[in-house]
């Protein structure tokens, strides 16, 4: 078995437009910058966005969202230091948002790699964010229906992965990148370093490779935040 | 209903290993595989050169190998079995909601499981005999609907030469609707559209002495060929 | 309803600052803590002698310490407010929904966070203006319905002087039921059974005073002691 | 902050009657033998106890229900080599027995730690097991609804722990111990080993201390497996 990709260009080659595609990341951390950009040189579009976010400066999701790829986002922040791109889209009425609390965005992407349809929580609860959802009582208290989120593709940054698409993240770079792994119908992972298959501890995996389709290299990963320091734009 | 032809099945079905070794040929490479407890257990000593599946265990780990030789266990490393067992290069471990988010999320390929019934509509009953005693379930419920594929392995009639496969289980059910392909000792046989239909048959019986050990009717849509295995052990 | 009484609050109001450090007061030893982005995060400098607050971040890190040296930022260990932060002894990382099963759980000792308005229901609207523009929520409606113990800080009127803390809030709402205490710039107010109980003000201000920047009825249960905090910045 | 307990009977001295008590462990991997034989030492009668299984021979969970401890058991899998001590009192009408399946287990109790009340799974449609719980569609399937499970105490096994509750696991003893550790208002661990904080890496800690409250060394733990070898009864 070797799941491992020798380009990214080819990681990311069969994401068709309409495609609905969790990137993850928090801000610029454990955001999959290389496979972003390789995703802007493949060109698909009316992609469905899955993040935390909405991008930040001219790299990254904000420059896939400038490129016009974007249909629809689904995220619980869209705002960050620098949102101009996203903002003017979305002002402008060209893209749709799709606003989900932090916790519930989450819980749903888990879900959807869990296999549960639907769950109770009870954050949004009586809040314009809730409108429309089932609504129930447990134990004297009011809970919020939510649904299970899942994509076609998945674009994940990881810190190691061996052939197996086994994975470590790297400190708060983590945060979506193992969920949004199980909730893809194809996840594609790129790493900052191929580990030799049997180097990673089993017991230090986060990502079992049973997540994971594709394993790419992109060495010395670019963060965004010294992207857009150095006030870069792509392409 | 016992086997009504007097057919003397001992010299024709395939044995334990053989059933085992013939679901192992439809296991894709690269599949990720649950084997039930028991004879489902055997598959993994079966698979076709050139092909590696990675082996799953409810209680915690992905990419387990064979038993280690006596003496050697740890039994902090022990399968759903609960038997000792080693690791391969690439394992991970994780914990029980994981473990089963894998089964449920639909991570995994196949799970291959045993069987008392298994109806035409794909009804599987495997884990109460419906008598007094003390009931227990483990993951088989979640295994019938979460893996993509859920096969049974599986003697065609009981001790008795009463017929496990029937038109309705009578058992209590472990999953509704849930079994694909049925490896039994003297037939492969898929389930399409509420119907079996046989795919494969041991050589030396007719269809007509198979169906009478069947409880529910076969359906031929293509030729059926010899289910044939290895002579494994 | 703009400050009736021609209040000079500048000259009475406590600073950012100071009420940070009054509400960190309050963190006992051990607490898992989650601070809002902006004047929460300013909690944390005032952490008392002899406690040890154990901070919790969204993006998935329990146990950061301060900011680093301005060019020693690593840019992927920062908080939620998307700041480089440092690591504390004990610290562990780990993914989004084990973060916010911490929140939801009810892991969390105490949440603290800004607000535009806070009712004396406990209701709280922290997350939308109303206005136009792009909406943004984050994890504040998960923290306000997870934390045993959810604080707002806050000026205790907007900058022109409109009362914050009222009988019912007027913009969207982040949760409801949820707040039991406010630090605000002005007095240390308690929400119970569903009405602001007056526990600390400040001694330049008179209860009618405070009353008259007060959106909603104050009530006195117990004396009202002044609120006093360190010289800090 | 400094969460260790001297002594195993300290830890669990606390527990009343009546109290639900998480167990961990998956048949003898990861089963704190040394908390359960402490909490058979103690005494505390009428409990439910929630474990995968029903203990195997004379000695931890198995010895704690032949003691009369247990009024109650929720279980998958009641059965293992040798289970005649719940088998006699299952038998005998003595104790109550809620045969769950285990991935229902994992999750219910996932779910409780995560503050989620209920949730939907396909497991059990259609089955007994599934019998006076509601039923719902989505997408076209239909699912059981499911509740949390929390308890007052959890008795979890550990490899490695800090005094901030950090801790690691070994191989396939970890099963259902980090998911009791959230889903406990008081969580108990035995730990082989105490690290001196700061000593586990951050990346691979498996259960973040905000779950533990307890951390209790146990050196050398029992396996059950091997006490079962030897015919070993406690007390």
């Amino acid at each position: 078995m070797d799941k491992s990709i020798p380009s990214l260009a080819q990681a990311v080659a069969d994401i068709p437009d309409g495609a609905s595609v969790m990137i993850g990341g928090f801000g610029g951390s454990g955001a999959p910058i290389e496979l972003i950009h390789a995703l802007i040189d493949a060109g698909p579009r009316n992609l469905t966005v899955i993040n935390n976010n909405a991008g930040n400066g001219h790299v990254g999701l904000a420059a896939l969202i400038a490129a016009g790829q974007v249909a629809k986002l689904i995220c619980s922040f869209p705002r960050s230091a620098d949102p101009r791109v996203f903002n003017a889209k979305y002002l402008a009425g060209e893209i749709d948002l799709e606003l989900v609390p932090q916790g519930t965005l989450a819980e749903r992407i888990r879900a959807g790699g869990a296999g549960t349809p639907a769950f109770y929580t009870p954050t949004s609860f009586g809040t314009d964010l809730a409108r429309g959802k089932p609504v129930a009582e447990f134990e004297g208290r009011s809970y919020v229906q939510e649904r299970w989120l899942k994509a076609d593709f998945a674009l994940i940054k990881a810190e190691a992965g061996d052939v197996m698409g086994n994975l470590t993240y790297r400190m708060a770079a983590r945060n979506f990148n193992p969920i949004m792994a199980m909730a893809a119908r194809t996840t594609i992972a790129q790493v900052s370093r191929i580990a030799p298959l049997g180097s990673l501890d089993p017991e230090t995996v986060v990502t079992p490779g049973i997540f994971v389709n594709r394993v790419v290299l992109a060495e010395n990963p670019a963060q965004e935040e010294v992207l857009n320091r150095q006030e870069a734009v792509y392409p | 209903m016992t086997n009504p032809a007097m057919i003397d099945l001992e010299a024709v079905k395939l044995t334990n290993a053989q059933m085992a070794w013939r679901a192992a040929q439809d296991i894709e490479d690269g599949a990720y595989v649950n084997l039930g407890i028991g004879l489902p257990e055997l598959v993994a000593k079966f698979q076709p050169d050139g092909r590696e599946a990675i082996f799953h265990t409810e209680n915690g780990v992905l990419g387990f190998g064979p038993a280690p030789a006596k003496g050697a266990e740890d039994w902090d490393l022990i399968n759903a079995g609960k038997k000792a067992v080693t690791l391969k290069p690439g394992a991970a471990f994780f914990h029980h909601a994981d473990s089963f988010a894998m089964v449920r999320g639909g991570h995994l390929n196949v799970a291959i499981l045993g069987a008392y019934e298994v109806a035409e509509n794909g009804d599987l009953a495997n884990w109460s005999t419906g008598a007094g005693g003390v009931p227990a379930v483990g993951g088989a419920m979640d295994l019938v609907h979460g893996a993509r594929r859920v096969a049974v392995i599986t003697d065609h009639v009981t001790k008795s030469g009463a017929p496990k496969l029937l038109t309705r289980c009578t058992l209590p059910l472990t999953g509704v609707g849930c079994v694909t392909r049925i490896y039994s000792s003297l037939a492969v046989i898929d389930i399409a559209q509420g119907r079996f239909v046989l795919r494969e048959k041991v050589a030396g019986l007719s269809v007509e002495q198979l169906q009478s050990l069947t409880g529910a009717k076969l359906h031929i849509e293509a030729p059926v060929t010899d289910l044939t295995a290895a002579q494994v052990a």
